[in-house]
Order: structure tokens, then C-alpha cells, then sequence
């Protein structure tokens, strides 16, 4: 897998583009069978709405500040997803009386759907945008948060009598072995992270948005434009993929020792 | 979502799974406290075990709700805006057995949910484990299914609607689409990096053994993967629940998602927490029966 | 086997092993230690374990596996506590690990995240030593170790020898007076083993400690040792002590060497 | 370490900053200058949010010394979430959402903004059987479909919604209760899905979504209106902003019912503007439709919503007895308790004081 991304050998890409056109491939067919009728575009039409949606503006703005306002969201709660999560994971699993007090509330409200939030949400503030960022946030904070945990009790035994036995006090073992050999799970919980933010994005935007990919999908259901929904299911699913390979990047650059082996 | 325990510090030969006590090491247990006899010290730096401080988990459920009683009770956020407890458990209780406001019983409501959550759950681990333990070990697959995976895992279960409408119509089927959809993901992350964690000597060894790649496949990668599968079942079990709300606003007329829905449109934020309580517990509760039943069936891993 | 020779100055100090001598660097006195099983059985690992170490001694602490060498040498580390007994370093008991004492462990225990540099120069980094005297104390004990040259690389590209060796390093760095090494070679393969045994005793010849060197190989305890201690079958009691007073550099085609391989051979349950 | 370690959180830091930066830029919320009185409006995407679009473009407005704070939602929920929150003063929603309003939060219904009866309609597919029978039941001529055409049929709607209560009260018009028929809750664009999806056998829409479906080829059915229920749009003012300065709210009516007037004296004229506003918000209807949303859509000007409201002798006024009977079938259908319909009766929640200052 690692030879995917590190090297870019031509020979390696060949699989994965293939698969793409088998798919739209596979898409065309299934549209030219005719037994979804109009419901389901073809990749034709698709492509003719993304094309239109270029250039004519829908609603207040053009594509480009849709996606940018979608990204502005997704990354802001990202970004605050990490700032919070990353310490309270870490936290709750190196110290047990930490874990013992905060891990029952956040098992609570770990299943609780991000929609089921949005009442909350605005109730608490208000319409604009913070709101969303709020929703995307509830996504994101998550994995990150589980994975910081359990990247700290996986921590390997023989380390920490390495660092104690070279003098390290308790505080030390926590920032030099701990940390540093939870990374690997920290990352893997950023990739899951941005993902669920990315999937809770369009929630958020139901909280009443003016722009937002989410809010072109949203108005496809409402004006019944099916071209229009799958035009920004599959913006959001080339970003997010995008975003994803980005962040591996950067965790090739942080983390150089490891052996690749997450998605 | 993957969990996954760092690569030993030592590569190569006899390299000391995580989640494995070493073999030929003489049993010294990880948390090893002395049994008898004084310990001079405890053992500073190592996770210990976590059951003895139950009291003080209990504690701060309670001063939680403390918190959101005094919130509520001295106007911090007004009683419109966020109901009180004791507000939440009339309601609660109410719900019981009153069919009002949303036209079930919270017990139905909760079976209903239950059973379109199991379904989609169910559907999307038996689908998602052996696709990740596939892809995981045979690069072809990989490299076929990967772009698509990543294309379609981050796109919001919501935009799926109207496609699972026009192919699996409004009922159980569709909406149980939208939670396989999400479910699915971390199974599939989790057995992918369970198996990429496979020692390389075990498989060297089952190789000598004359066993073709899908034997050792089988006798090797899956079991060394089976802790990592585990985890991914259990983070796949809060997606489900996660996308709920999701899938019964393609359609319904029970569940939990639709009882949430109509607080809203009824504008009663007990009727909403109520709901979103329920569907919290109802998590925690069974992802801690799966942990129960994981610690029975894979006993060699170390939580 | 032809005869290998290494230019170790032969230690003058030769002493029999008896405790009766100056002030001993390292105690033991009746030492015990017993796990509780997962089924709560409790097995007995280490009983009365009585043992003194002197000054910059070459102590080799011999015995069959799983016989509860590597719990002991946790104990004087102070990465474990006994049950009962206990253990002193110049009198003073040994309570939790502590910095004059520097272990090498079996499986190396290097940090994966951190370049060769920075793993030797853990131990000081942990005291708070400023970066630059740290680091050239490192690169200090990194020569010293043959390893000049492989400060940027990362423990998964280093072969099995060279991370023992980055072990060996990190711990003198840290510069203990005691040096524990526990079966550091046991996972290396024969050629390495002896090429590490040698670098061994030519680190040891620059840069004197008091060594207590856990093996279940007799040829190399007899090779390293001036002093040998016999640990029996688990639970471990000291079975018998042997002084060897071969000059370096020793070879194992010696018939002296052998006689006493033999004569050590006979009384321990080693499997030969 | 020490330098990929800062390194890392020196990307996180820097994130935040180009993030929150962008943040604000995109949403520049409209601080207004403290000196000019500012009164926030909340609408949907719907006609009644004509007047208030039509004030802010004329710049009526700042001819009368204020600033409209223009806030949009969606659908009725949200826009009570933000009232419970004051974030908004005055604003146009549905009946049903009215109704909630009043009751949880103490708004007050302060005018009439349309008469939703006929856009509150049920939608068969061409072929459909249910086309056959029209007028079966002579007190309903133009409702289309009978008893036996339109039992064990399979009905998607949005539940406690005025839509919901035009298909209730269809099945009444037919004789029929709602254990003939299979109810299936969704909300509108998922039931336009399905609907088109060749699932279920009405439909139940509103407005904007029922011109879209006539555009698909349905048939219009049956409405609130053609099944004898009248279904008004409201005009909310919030607790606040009734009880403690009343005449902000009067001086914003006063721009509401003006446009009331121009939208009845030149629905051409009104209908190019009404496409603009859609049209910024997303939506995009055919000329038709955009006529449609005024001759289907009866308003009120200011002299005929003060009868509306007026009390003859005690009796309960026109709009009282409106919303009371729609009281009455969420009752029945067990959304708000009796005593939650009593308060919201006897409150005083239905009040022409603004009217009358006009």
C-alpha cells in the first residue's frame, strides 16, 4: 500500500483509474437499461450540470464559493476536532482517574447522531455559521478522540522501562513514549476524523446554509434535480478522497519511522 | 477508524506483538504487581487497570446532570432553549407508555430503530470485514477497490437518499442502505490494518508448510487480524448508530430518528433529548456488550 | 574456530568473587519474587537470591531460560519490585529505576520514532542536559559503539547487531555506574553474536563499569565473565559461582576454557 | 523529534488562522450602525417573504429611518429554533409552525400573510384510477377520487404539517379515516423522490414543491381548500418584540402590507421580482408556476385582514376559528395536549393590536 503513495511508479496507477472508468462504465450501462427511468441521470448529464453549475452561479454564488464554504466548515471543525480531541484522548488514556470521570459521559454521547444535534445547535448558536462548524465538529471529534486513547494504551511496556530505567519521570514518559508512539492511532483517527466531517457536512448545512455543497445537494432534492445531487455527492467524495492523500502526505512527513500499514 | 498498536520497537525476527505476550518470555505479566509482599512503589508509567474507579465515574455522571440542572434551574440558557432534567424524565417516563406527540411508544420506537440498526449493522460488518481483510492482503483488490472506497467514504449518508429511494423504495431495505453505508467504512479500515499488522515471519512460516497464499491467508492473516477486527466491529456498531437519524428521515413513521425528528417540528427539546439520550445508551450499552464478548472470544489481547 | 585476538588490557584486578572484600557495588540479599498467573495461580520465581558485585566486574549471570534471570535483573534495575529482600547499590536500596543504573534489554527496546542520535541521547534529554552537550556525548558513545555515521537513521533501517549496539550506546550515555545487559544477543545470529561479544569487552575495556551481563549460553559467559553466578531451574536460587580467572583475549578452542565449560556444564541443568 | 514536533503544531496553528480568517470573511454578518433603528426579519422560500424582499430591494426601508436584518430558513423548525433564541423579531411561517410558536415561545400571530388552502394539495400520477371519479361527494365538486379508488391506497406526506391536516381532511370529504389508508411520513423533497420513484399513490405537497411536481405531469387531486379547510400563512411577531416596542414592529408592517397592496394591484410586475428571489435563494420556476403563487394564493390587505381579525360581539374572529380548527386536528391527532390548545386560545395569541396601529 505504502508503494501507492510514496512512489508514484506510473504502473501503480493504472489499476485504480481503470476502476473508475469500469465504474462509470458500469453507470451508463445500468442508466441505459432504462428501468430507473429519468430518476437516475446518466454520467452524461451529470457531467452537463457540472459543467453548467461552472459558470452560472446558483443561489448567492458560484460553485467555487460553495465548495470553499463547505471546506471552510469541514476544516475549521477539523482543525477544533484536533485541538480538543488529541489532549482528551491522550489524557483519558494514560490517566486512569481521567478516564474513570470522562469516558462514561463521552461513551454517552459518542452514538448520538450529529442531525440529532442540529436543534441544539442552533438553539445554542444561532444560524450562522458557527452552528454548522458545530455539527461538523460533533463528526470529527469523535475517532480522534478514540483513537488518542487507545493510541496511548497500545503503548509498548518495554518503552516506558526504557524511559524509566534512563531516568525519565512520569510526566516525561507521557510526552517522549506515550505521545509520540500514539501517533501512528492519532493519524489514523485524523483520517477517520476528516472523513466523518466531511460525511456530517451536509447535516450542518441543513441548518439553514445559503452556500455549501451540502446546500447543492439539499436544493437537487428539493428541485427534484437528481444530476444535481450526484454532482455533489461526487465533489464531495473527490475532495474528501483529495484532503485524505494530503493528510497522508503530511503524516509521511511527521511520522518518517513508520511502517505503513492504515488506509 | 483505525486503531492500531504501534510497530514494535524492534523490526524483523520475533518482533513482540502489542497484542500478543511474547512467546518464550516467561509469563511476566505487563501490570506486574507483585502478588504477595510489600511493592514498594507502584508502578509508575503503565496503564493500569481501570475497574476499581467506578466511583468515581458514577461521580461525574452526577455532577454532570448537576451541571445541566443548575444551567436550567438558574436561567443560565432559558427553559425554551434546553429542557431540564427532570423536565426530560416526565417525558421520559410520559413516553412509556403515551403514544404523544409523535404517535408511538418510546418502546416502539426503540424496537423499530433497533431492528433497522442491526440490520444495516449486521449487513455492513459481514460485507466490510472480509472486503478489508481481502484488500488488505491482496494488493489487486486493493488497488481496484481502494480509489472507489475512498471516493464514497466521505460522502454524507443523507445524499444517498434519493438514490436509495429509486433503488430499494421507502422501506426498511433503503433506510437500512443508509446505515450500511456508514457502518461499512470503519470495518473495512480496521480488518485492512488488522491484517497488514500480520508478522511477516508467521507467514514465512505457513509458507514452509507448503500452504498456497489463500491458506495462509486463512490460517495466518485472518486470526493475527481478528483483535484489530474487533475493534473495527465495535467502532462500526457507533456509525450505525451515528447515521439513525439519517436513515428514518428517508422515510418512517416510528423510530427513534423519527420521534427526533418530530420534537423538532413540534418544537419540544425534551422530546428531542429524550430521544437522543435513548439512542446514546442504547450505543454505550451494546458497544459494551461487544467489548464483553470480545474479551471472551480473543482473551490474549491486552485491552 | 580459529583463535580470535582482541587487544583487551587484562583487568588487574582479580578477585575470587568471595563477598569478603571491599564495600561490593551491587547487593542482593534474599532476594523473592512470585507472579500471580491469570488463573491466580501464583508461581515462585526468584528464591533467596544472595549476590555481590564489585567494582568494574564483568558479573555473568548464567542459567536456563524462563528461570526468572531477566525478573532479577529488573529488580536491581528497579524497573520491579521483590517481594521480599532487596537490593543495594553502595549501600544505598535500590527503590525505583534510577539513572546509575543503565540496562540493555533483550528485545533492544529502541525508540521507533527517534533517530539513532536520538536514542543515545534519551537519557540525558530526560535529565535536562541542554541539547548540544547531549548530543555530543552521544556522538561520543555512537563511536564508541561503531555506529559513526548512522546518527540520522531510524531503528526499523538498522540491522539486528546495530541496534544492540545503539542499546549498549544509550545506556553507557546515560552514564551509569552499573551496566545491566540482559541476553542482549540472544536474537542475533551466531557470526554477530561473537563479532557483539568482542565489541563488548572493547567497549567494556575503554569505558570500565561494573557489568552484570544474563545469559543462557555458556560459552559465552565463560568467554565474557571474570565472574560466573549458576542459577538453577525456576524458582532461581544461586547454585554455584565461579571465578575465571583466563587472561583475555580468551578462545573458545582454550582447553582450559573448555575444561571449565565442562566442569560448569556438568553442574548446571543447562540443556548443552 | 523536537523539530517535527514543532513543526506539526506550527501546520496546526497556521490552519487555524487562514481557517478562522476565511471564517469570518465569508460570513460578514451586517453590523449595522448603532444609530439606525434594525429590525431582524426571518422568511422561508416563499411567496409570503415577497413583501419584506420587496421593501429591502425598493429601499422602503431606509426611506422610513431602518434596516431590515434579512435572516433565511428553510422550513418552519429551524426558524422557531432561532426564535426561541431571539435571533429574530418579526417573520412569515406557516400555520403549523405559527401555532408552536405561540404556544412554546409566546409569539404572537399578527397578520395574515396568504391563503395557503389551495397550495396545500395532493398529487396522483396521470394514469392514476383516483382521476376517474370527480365531485363524488356533492359538498366538495372539484375533489377528485371516491371512497373505493382511494382506500388501502399509499399516502406519502410530511406528519403535523398543514399538508398533513388537507389530507386528513380529504379522507373526511370521502368518508374515509386514516385506517383506510397507509401514511407514510417524509419530508417534501424525499416524498417528491419516491413519488417520481414510481413509490406510494399520492402525494402530498405544498408550495414550492407542487408546481415542480405538475411540472413532472401529476395531477392535482384534491387541496385544503377543494376538502373544505382553510390553511392561512401568519405573520409572527416574538414576545420581546410585541410586548416591549410594538411600534418597531407596526413601522415594518406598515412595509409588509404596503407590498401586500403592490402584489395585489400588479402580479405581473410582483412575479418577475418574486422569480428573483427564488432565484437567489436556488429556486427556479417556470412563468407559470410564478403566476400560480398569486392567483392560487389569495392575500389580504389591511382592511380586510382587520375584519379578518375583528370579534363580532364575543365570537371568536375568522382567523381564531382558522387556527383553532387547525388546533383541534393536532389535538385529535395527539401533537399538543388540550390544555396546550386552551392557552393557546385564550392567550391572546391571535391579536390585530399591530393592525390597528397602521
Amino acid at each position: 500500500m505504502a508503494e501507492l503513495t510514496s512512489r508514484f511508479r506510473p504502473k501503480a496507477h493504472v489499476l485504480p483509474i481503470a476502476s473508475l472508468f469500469l465504474m462509470v462504465a458500469l453507470w451508463q450501462l445500468v442508466v441505459g437499461t432504462g428501468n430507473f427511468g429519468k430518476a437516475l441521470p446518466s454520467p452524461m448529464a451529470v457531467a452537463r450540470q457540472f459543467w453548467l453549475m461552472l459558470f452560472e452561479p446558483i443561489g448567492r454564488t458560484s460553485l467555487y464559493g460553495h465548495i470553499w464554504a463547505s471546506l471552510v466548515r469541514v476544516l475549521s471543525a477539523f482543525v477544533v476536532a484536533i485541538i480538543t480531541g488529541i489532549p482528551l484522548g491522550l489524557l483519558m488514556g494514560w490517566n486512569k482517574k481521567f478516564e474513570a470521570m470522562v469516558k462514561p459521559i463521552f461513551e454517552m454521547f459518542r452514538p448520538i447522531p450529529p442531525i440529532a444535534w442540529i436543534p441544539l445547535a442552533i438553539l445554542w448558536f444561532g444560524i450562522d455559521e458557527t452552528p454548522k462548524i458545530f455539527i461538523c465538529f460533533i463528526g470529527a471529534f469523535v475517532p480522534v478522540v478514540m483513537n488518542a486513547y487507545t493510541g496511548i494504551r497500545f503503548t509498548e511496556p518495554m518503552l516506558l522501562d526504557a524511559a524509566r530505567m534512563l531516568g525519565g519521570n512520569r510526566r516525561q514518559l507521557f510526552t517522549e513514549v506515550a505521545i509520540p508512539s500514539a501517533m501512528g492511532a492519532i493519524f489514523a483517527g485524523l483520517q477517520n476524523g476528516l472523513s466523518l466531517s466531511w460525511m456530517c457536512v451536509l447535516a450542518a448545512e441543513m441548518v439553514g446554509a445559503q452556500e455549501g455543497i451540502g446546500y447543492l445537494i439539499l436544493l437537487g432534492m428539493d428541485m427534484s434535480n437528481p444530476a444535481m445531487i450526484i454532482t455533489g455527492m461526487l465533489l464531495i467524495g473527490a475532495i474528501g478522497a483529495a484532503i485524505a492523500v494530503l493528510l497522508r502526505y503530511a503524516e509521511k512527513r511527521i511520522c518518517p519511522w513508520k511502517r505503513e500499514i492504515s488506509m | 477508524m483505525t486503531t492500531r498498536p504501534p510497530s514494535s520497537p524492534d523490526s524483523g525476527a520475533g518482533e513482540r506483538l502489542a497484542i500478543a505476550p511474547a512467546p518464550g518470555e516467561q509469563p511476566q505479566a505487563a501490570t506486574s504487581a507483585g502478588a504477595a509482599g510489600k511493592s514498594k512503589r507502584a508502578i509508575a508509567g503503565r496503564p493500569q487497570a481501570s475497574g476499581s474507579l467506578w466511583w468515581l465515574s458514577l461521580l461525574s455522571v452526577t455532577g454532570f446532570l448537576l451541571f445541566w440542572y443548575a444551567i436550567v434551574r438558574f436561567e443560565i440558557i432559558s427553559q425554551a432553549l434546553l429542557a431540564s432534567p427532570e423536565q426530560v424524565l416526565t417525558t421520559f417516563i410520559s413516553k412509556l407508555t403515551s403514544r404523544a406527540p409523535d404517535g408511538a411508544t418510546l418502546g416502539a420506537n426503540f424496537i423499530t430503530s433497533l431492528k433497522l440498526c442491526l440490520t444495516g449493522y449486521i449487513s455492513a460488518v459481514c460485507v466490510g470485514v472480509p472486503l478489508g481483510l481481502i484488500m488488505g492482503w491482496f494488493r489487486k483488490v486493493d488497488e481496484i477497490v481502494k480509489p472507489l472506497f475512498e471516493m464514497i467514504r466521505p460522502i454524507p449518508p443523507i445524499a444517498w437518499i434519493p438514490l436509495a429511494i429509486l433503488w430499494l423504495g421507502i422501506g426498511l431495505p433503503a433506510k437500512a442502505y443508509i446505515i450500511w453505508l456508514s457502518a461499512f467504512v470503519p470495518s473495512v479500515i480496521n480488518s485492512y490494518a488488522g491484517i497488514k499488522l500480520t508478522e511477516p515471519v508467521l507467514i514465512s512460516v505457513s509458507r514452509t508448510f507448503g500452504a498456497t497464499n489463500w491458506e495462509t491467508f486463512l490460517k495466518v492473516g485472518v486470526p493475527s487480524a481478528l483483535p484489530m477486527v474487533f475493534t473495527g466491529l465495535r467502532l462500526s456498531l457507533s456509525s450505525a448508530w451515528m447515521t439513525l437519524v439519517a436513515a428514518e428521515l428517508l422515510a418512517g413513521s416510528e423510530g427513534l430518528g423519527y420521534m427526533i425528528q418530530m420534537g423538532r417540528t413540534l418544537a419540544r427539546p425534551d422530546v428531542i433529548i429524550v430521544g437522543m439520550l435513548t439512542i446514546g445508551c442504547t450505543g454505550a450499552a451494546m458497544g459494551y456488550l461487544l467489548e464483553k464478548l470480545e474479551r471472551k472470544l480473543a482473551p490474549w489481547r491486552r485491552s | 574456530m580459529e583463535a580470535r585476538d582482541i587487544d583487551v588490557t587484562n583487568p588487574n584486578t582479580r578477585n575470587s568473587g568471595a563477598c569478603r572484600g571491599p564495600q561490593p557495588k551491587i547487593a542482593a540479599q534474599n532476594v523473592c519474587k512470585s507472579f500471580a498467573g491469570i488463573g491466580g495461580a501464583v508461581t515462585e520465581v526468584l528464591r533467596d537470591i544472595n549476590l555481590a558485585v564489585v567494582e568494574n566486574e564483568f558479573l555473568v549471570i548464567l542459567g536456563p531460560g524462563q528461570c526468572g534471570k531477566t525478573t532479577f535483573l529488573n529488580i536491581v534495575c528497579g524497573l520491579d519490585q521483590p517481594d521480599s529482600g532487596s537490593v543495594y547499590l553502595d549501600g544505598e536500596e535500590v527503590v525505583g529505576p534510577d539513572p546509575k543504573r543503565g540496562m540493555v534489554f533483550q528485545r533492544m527496546a529502541l525508540f521507533p520514532w527517534s533517530t539513532v542520535m536520538e536514542n543515545v541521547a534519551m537519557g540525558p534529554k530526560l535529565r535536562g542536559i541542554g541539547r548540544k552537550e547531549r548530543e555530543e556525548k552521544a556522538a561520543h558513545f555512537i563511536e564508541l559503539v561503531g555506529l559513526a555515521g548512522f546518527e540520522k537513521s531510524y531503528p526499523h533501517q538498522l540491522s539486528g547487531g546495530m541496534k544492540q549496539r545503539v542499546g549498549i550506546a544509550r545506556a553507557y550515555c546515560n552514564d551509569p555506574e552499573v551496566l545491566l545487559m540482559d541476553e542482549p544477543f540472544g536474537h542475533l545470529d551466531a557470526q554477530t553474536r561473537y563479532q557483539m561479544e568482542d565489541e563488548v569487552l572493547r567497549i567494556w575495556g575503554q569505558a570500565k563499569r561494573t557489568v552484570i551481563f544474563v545469559t543462557n549460553n555458556i560459552e559465552e559467559a565463560v568467554y565474557l565473565g571474570n565472574r560466573i553466578v549458576l542459577l538453577g531451574r525456576c524458582p532461581a536460587s544461586v547454585k554455584a559461582e565461579y571465578a575465571i580467572d583466563l587472561p583475555w583475549p580468551r578462545r573458545y578452542t582454550d582447553p582450559k576454557f573448555l575444561a571449565l565449560r565442562k566442569e560448569i556444564a556438568d553442574n548446571s541443568d543447562l540443556a548443552l | 523529534m523536537r523539530s517535527r514536533r514543532t513543526a506539526f503544531w506550527s501546520l496546526i496553528i497556521l490552519f487555524i488562522g487562514m481557517v478562522l480568517v476565511a471564517g469570518n470573511g465569508c460570513n460578514q454578518s451586517s453590523t449595522a450602525p448603532a444609530k439606525e433603528v434594525v429590525i431582524a426579519v426571518s422568511h422561508q422560500p416563499c411567496v409570503h417573504a415577497l413583501p419584506t424582499y420587496m421593501a429591502m430591494t425598493k429601499g422602503w426601508d431606509k426611506a422610513d429611518g431602518f434596516k431590515i436584518d434579512y435572516q433565511f430558513y428553510a422550513s418552519g423548525p429551524p426558524q422557531n429554533e432561532a426564535l426561541a433564541s431571539n435571533k429574530w423579531e418579526v417573520g412569515a411561517e406557516g400555520a403549523v409552525p405559527g401555532m408552536l410558536a405561540a404556544i412554546r415561545y409566546g409569539a404572537y400571530i399578527i397578520a395574515i400573510s396568504n391563503d395557503e388552502s389551495e397550495t396545500n394539495d395532493l398529487w396522483v400520477r396521470p394514469n392514476s384510477p383516483i382521476l376517474k371519479a370527480k365531485g363524488v361527494n356533492p359538498k366538495y365538486p372539484d375533489l377528485y377520487g371516491s371512497a373505493e379508488t382511494v382506500k388501502g391506497k399509499t399516502i406519502l406526506l410530511t406528519t403535523a404539517s398543514t399538508g398533513h391536516y388537507a389530507v386528513i381532511a380529504t379522507l373526511k370529504a370521502l368518508g374515509l379515516s386514516e385506517q383506510d389508508v397507509k401514511l407514510v411520513h417524509m419530508e417534501q423533497s424525499q416524498a417528491m423522490a419516491a413519488f417520481e420513484a414510481g413509490q406510494g399513490d399520492i402525494v402530498q405537497l405544498w408550495a414550492p414543491f407542487d408546481y415542480i411536481g405538475e411540472g413532472k405531469g401529476w395531477k392535482k387531486m384534491s387541496s385544503g381548500k377543494r376538502a373544505g379547510v382553510v390553511v392561512p400563512g401568519v405573520v409572527i411577531a416574538s414576545k420581546k418584540a410585541f410586548e416591549e416596542n410594538p411600534e418597531k414592529v407596526a413601522k415594518w408592517l406598515k412595509l409588509y402590507m404596503r407590498g401586500i397592496g403592490e402584489m395585489k394591484a400588479n402580479p405581473g410586475e410582483s412575479a418577475k421580482l418574486l422569480n428573483a428571489y427564488y432565484k437567489e435563494h436556488g429556486l427556479t420556476l417556470d412563468d407559470k408556476a410564478l403566476a400560480q403563487e398569486f392567483s392560487l394564493r389569495p392575500i389580504f390587505d389591511t382592511k380586510e385582514q382587520l375584519a379578518l381579525f375583528a370579534k363580532k360581539d364575543g365570537a371568536p374572529s375568522q382567523v381564531e376559528k382558522w387556527m383553532s380548527d387547525l388546533a383541534d386536528f393536532f389535538v385529535q391527532q395527539g401533537r399538543i395536549t388540550p390544555a396546550e390548545k386552551e392557552k393557546f386560545m385564550k392567550g391572546n395569541f391571535i391579536n390585530d393590536k399591530i393592525l390597528k396601529m397602521l
